[in-house]
């Protein structure tokens, strides 16, 4: 598997993520810097967790309109497996990749936790090792994780099963109480329609080892590893 | 550009702080009387905050060796070796005032500064601490205080990317009027790559890298004098606004031009700005520095020398290299988008000297500048002792359960969840015991069995009542936290919070704390690494409680083998061990 | 040339910080306060000296970058 | 009565955000920029109809929450 992991100014979970792709696939992925323009050869590129460009003015907007975010789409429109994760989210939201934002925490403060999230949709390459209904426990780190899209396009999210992860408790009850953010619908993560971009805000990277987090993140990226692989 | 010409007067020396005798040995040292610049070099460099002037004395008592330390007090962080030429980088800095004026960035830039100080050395952060001070619950200001530092520690840390793994925080009246935000950070070095301030090699370049430099925290009452006209009736704000952003990129750049052999020494420009860290750099090294302040990037127009040198704008860090590593730094610098300017040479005269468009603008000899750096034995008093009270004399009407219930939902003890989930403390995949989760944090060395303990703790009551004994508990319980997770103490950093030294009664309280801690240390092979003090907490005469706060990092072979507070198990035992 | 850019949520977008604002200040004490809604405000100095030109300019700036269309509308307003 | 509040960084004061959004705009190949300067915008509905006692409500609302006057101005106007 040729894995790329994109570095903007201001990430800082891209170790994080190489571990987690490392673990599960034996191969450890490359960094590309935010400068690059082509990332034409790799099999997945993953938009990691951070503050790009400090989060100032929006979430991933400054991200969302650099030059390598132009290839991200270009290689995401060939079919490419594109992964963002947090920060990486709110980028390809930004960047019109997939629908709707990220709202600032329904709290109004940032979230530091290890939470669970239930799978909607066992589907290829993103969630092909984890049943749909499970429940996984995997942590969460943001101030911007409030998922918000007008009710039609929520319902055609639901209508076309692109909506993949809900916050939901450890028996996989999805309800108020569960949603930690104030997101949509419990809404934790999405797909594309071609399925082949997913976002999402919690971290299964750091839910990778018995000894801190726990592997429950792990499915995710053994997923990957097996789809794309194969 | 030509130089701003002021007159000193007495009214203009009393304003920068300095006594009627400092300034006698300013007028011995030059020879003649100080410009404007050189008036406020020396105000910095004599102020409490640089030149520890009423602690020095008693801070020297302190046990600071050991086979495990590397570098004690004095450089920008204690260093310990923690195996396999592994090196742990820690320190602690207060940022009580500015928070208090503005919660949000005074915390943050608190932070930003700890932080600063960790990878100057060297070494990348890998965990961050805190230790907080409030006033009662009830009081009008100290709901928005507690979100507001809260926010700023959490705005900061979590941009930076570095886990926020530990603290501890009280609530007491005493504090109402000024909170102590104290923030820790540990760093993880390789021993034979740390870094130190000390310049050396005559001609050699001097460069400042990071942000620009503004007018960021030059004092008020200074900048009021007539010269200085041009606005003044907008009072100078006296808290920064930080830039984690930068401060991650800065990061980033230093340790990629730290992985080179190009750095000859460099330090982090703190709260004395590019005066502290030029006068340090060439006082360490025996030689002198020319600076062309001119070439300094400015984030405003129409700076001056004086400003210059006395601005505390953050995420800025100043360098010497070795000759011809100038363009590889830079372009290490230009990929991070960050400012970097050759500003200086280092020279063999032995003074600080400042050009202005080729005008000197002051010239200073550097070592009386800092060995004249006043130092006083402040008188004290002793705390007179109070009675010990025994549990037995103290009725309670409370069953015990209800007393629990009652321990358990007071301001000191209750959950801090609210607190620790605001931090990110789980971004490195490392901690390994998170808080809440044992008696100290534990975090593991990346790619590594093993794992650093860290806690910060204090118990401010126990040192009103007598402060050599709570001196010397701080020191105690930051040794039982570590151990209790399975690790090895190894050593110390302190945050000394106490209120106005020229009064005996609290200058008694510091020198019974410095005495506890002094003789715990010793007694526990837990010597003291690095540190910082912060006296004058007052409002209206209204001292805070001593407040030495401890910061403790321990060693851990295998973190597999660290042990939380929780009960994993139906049908364990208790034990009860200690007196 | 100096502009100013305000960059506000669409109307039915819910708005956590000036609820949040409106609460305190109800805290504080103050009476009859209604809908609180926070919004951003940007400076910004161009080189440009012809007006029409300058507003063409800020209008992408503001489709590209400065606001999200989706949740946001933006009114800019050329300063001198 | 519906009132603007503008809260900005007092001049002298770093403006992180303001900076980096002066350097995406010119990212994006945006000429002539000058300084770019991030401020807040804050609106607020009243029930008070006095003008004159709606800004001297105003202008407390700043001073105590809406503005922290050591490192921000604040400017208030009434809409309508
Ligand atoms: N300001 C803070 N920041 C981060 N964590 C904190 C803070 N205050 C307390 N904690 C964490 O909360 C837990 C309980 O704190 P405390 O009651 O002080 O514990 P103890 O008395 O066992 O030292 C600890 O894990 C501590 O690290």
């Amino acid at each position: 598997m040729k894995a790329a992991i994109t570095v903007f100014p201001g990430t800082n979970r891209e170790r994080d993520m190489a571990d987690a792709l490392e673990r599960a696939s034996g191969t450890r992925p490359t960094m590309v810097w935010h400068g690059e323009r082509d990332l034409s050869g790799y099999d997945l590129i993953v938009v990691p967790g951070g503050f790009s460009y400090g989060d100032y003015l929006r979430c991933g907007a400054m991200a969302g309109n650099s030059p390598i975010l132009r290839a991200v789409k270009e290689q995401a429109d060939r079919g490419v497996t594109v992964l963002g994760v947090c920060n990486g989210f709110q980028i390809l939201t930004e960047t019109g990749l997939l629908p709707g934002v990220l709202l600032r925490n329904a709290g109004l403060k940032f979230i530091c936790k290890m939470t669970h999230i239930r799978c909607e949709k066992s589907a290829a390459p993103f969630t092909g090792k984890l049943t749909q209904g499970q429940v996984s426990r995997v942590a969460v780190a943001h101030n911007e994780g409030n998922y918000y899209a007008d009710d039609e396009t929520l319902d055609m999210l639901e209508g076309e099963g692109r909506v993949v992860f809900r916050y939901c408790d450890d028996r996989g009850n999805v309800s108020d109480a569960t949603n930690l953010n104030g997101s949509q619908r419990n809404i934790a993560g999405i797909v594309n329609k071609r399925g082949n971009v997913l976002g999402m805000m919690p971290h299964p990277e750091n839910a990778i080892d018995p000894m801190a987090g726990g592997t429950e993140g792990l499915p995710i990226f053994q997923s990957l590893a097996t789809a794309i692989l194969a | 550009m030509s130089l701003p010409q002021v007159d000193i007067t007495p009214e203009i020396v009393a304003e920068h702080g300095l006594t009627s005798d400092e300034y006698k040995t300013v007028l011995d040292i030059l020879g003649r009387a100080p410009n404007i610049t050189e008036l406020g070099i020396f105000s910095v460099m004599w102020s409490e905050h640089c030149s520890y002037k009423s602690s020095r004395v008693w801070l020297k008592t302190l046990p600071t060796e050991g086979p495990q330390v590397i570098q004690g007090p004095g450089e920008n962080a204690g260093v310990v070796d923690i195996g396999d030429g592994d090196a742990a980088v820690f320190k602690i800095e207060s940022h009580n005032h500015p928070s208090f004026i503005e919660p949000y960035q005074g915390a943050a830039t608190g932070v930003g500064g700890i932080m600063r100080d960790v990878f100057t050395m060297g070494a990348r952060p890998i965990a961050n601490l805190n230790a907080l001070r409030f006033g009662e619950p009830a009081h009008a200001k100290t709901r928005h205080l507690v979100s507001g530092v809260v926010a700023g520690i959490g705005g900061y840390g979590n941009c930076m990317g570095i886990p926020t793994v530990g603290g501890e925080v009280n609530f007491d009246k005493a504090y109402n009027g000024n909170i102590l935000v104290n923030a820790m950070t540990v760093g993880l070095a390789r021993t034979d790559k740390i870094f130190y301030s000390k310049a050396s090699g005559i001609g050699n370049p001097v460069v400042y890298v990071g942000s620009k430099t503004g007018r960021d925290g030059i004092h008020g009452a200074t900048m009021a004098s007539a010269e200085f006209s041009e606005d003044s009736e907008e009072k100078r704000p006296t808290v920064q606004v930080g830039d984690p952003f930068t401060e991650k990129l800065l990061l980033e750049a230093c340790l990629e031009l730290m992985a080179t052999d190009a750095i000859v020494s460099i330090q982090d420009m703190g709260a004395a700005g590019l005066t502290s860290s030029s006068v340090e750099m060439a006082d360490k090294g025996g030689v002198g520095i020319e600076l062309e302040l001119d070439k300094v990037p400015m984030r405003e127009e129409g700076m001056t020398p004086y400003e210059l040198m006395l601005s505390e704008s953050q995420e800025r860090m100043l360098m010497v290299l070795k000759p011809g590593r100038e363009a590889e730094a830079k372009a290490i610098f230009d990929k991070w988008e960050l400012d970097f300017a050759v500003v200086g040479t280092v020279t063999d005269t032995g003074n600080l000297t400042l050009k202005w468009y080729g005008e000197t603008a002051g010239e200073i000899p550097v070592a009386p500048l800092v060995d004249a750096s006043p130092m006083y034995e402040r008188p004290w008093e002793p705390t007179p002792s109070s009675p010990v009270v025994k549990s037995e004399d103290v009725a309670s009407s409370l069953s015990a359960g209800a007393a629990l219930k009652k321990l358990m939902a007071s301001p000191d003890l209750c959950s801090r969840r609210w607190i620790w989930e605001q931090y990110d403390h789980l971004i490195g995949g490392e901690t390994v015991q998170t808080p809440g989760a044992a008696d100290s944090a534990i975090v593991r060395l990346p790619g590594k069995s093993k794992a650093l303990a860290v806690t910060v703790d204090c118990t401010p009551r126990y040192c009103l009542a007598d402060p050599i004994t709570g001196g010397a508990q701080a020191v105690a319980e930051a040794w039982r936290n570590i151990t209790a997770t399975g690790a090895k103490p190894l050593a110390i950093t302190n945050n000394m919070n106490f209120g106005n030294p020229e009064r005996p009664r609290i200058m008694g309280q510091f020198v019974g704390a410095v005495k506890g801690m002094s003789a715990a240390a010793k007694t526990l092979d837990f010597p003291v690494v690095s540190g910082n003090v912060s006296l004058y907490n007052e409002t209206n005469g209204e001292a805070i409680l001593p407040t030495p706060v401890i910061g403790g990092v321990g060693l851990i072979e295998d973190a597999a083998n660290s042990v939380g507070l929780g009960l994993t198990e139906t049908g364990l035992i208790l034990i009860l061990i200690g007196e | 040339m100096k502009a100013n850019v305000t960059v506000t949520l669409k109307r039915g977008v819910l708005d956590p910080q000036g609820k949040a604002i409106g609460h305190a200040l109800e805290g504080l004490g103050f009476d009859g306060i209604g809908e609180v809604r926070q919004g951003k405000l940007i400076e910004v100095e161009l080189a440009e000296t012809d007006r029409a030109k300058a507003e063409a300019a800020l209008d992408e700036m503001c489709r590209k970058l400065l606001a999200n269309t989706v949740i946001e509308d933006y009114r800019i307003e050329i300063a001198e």
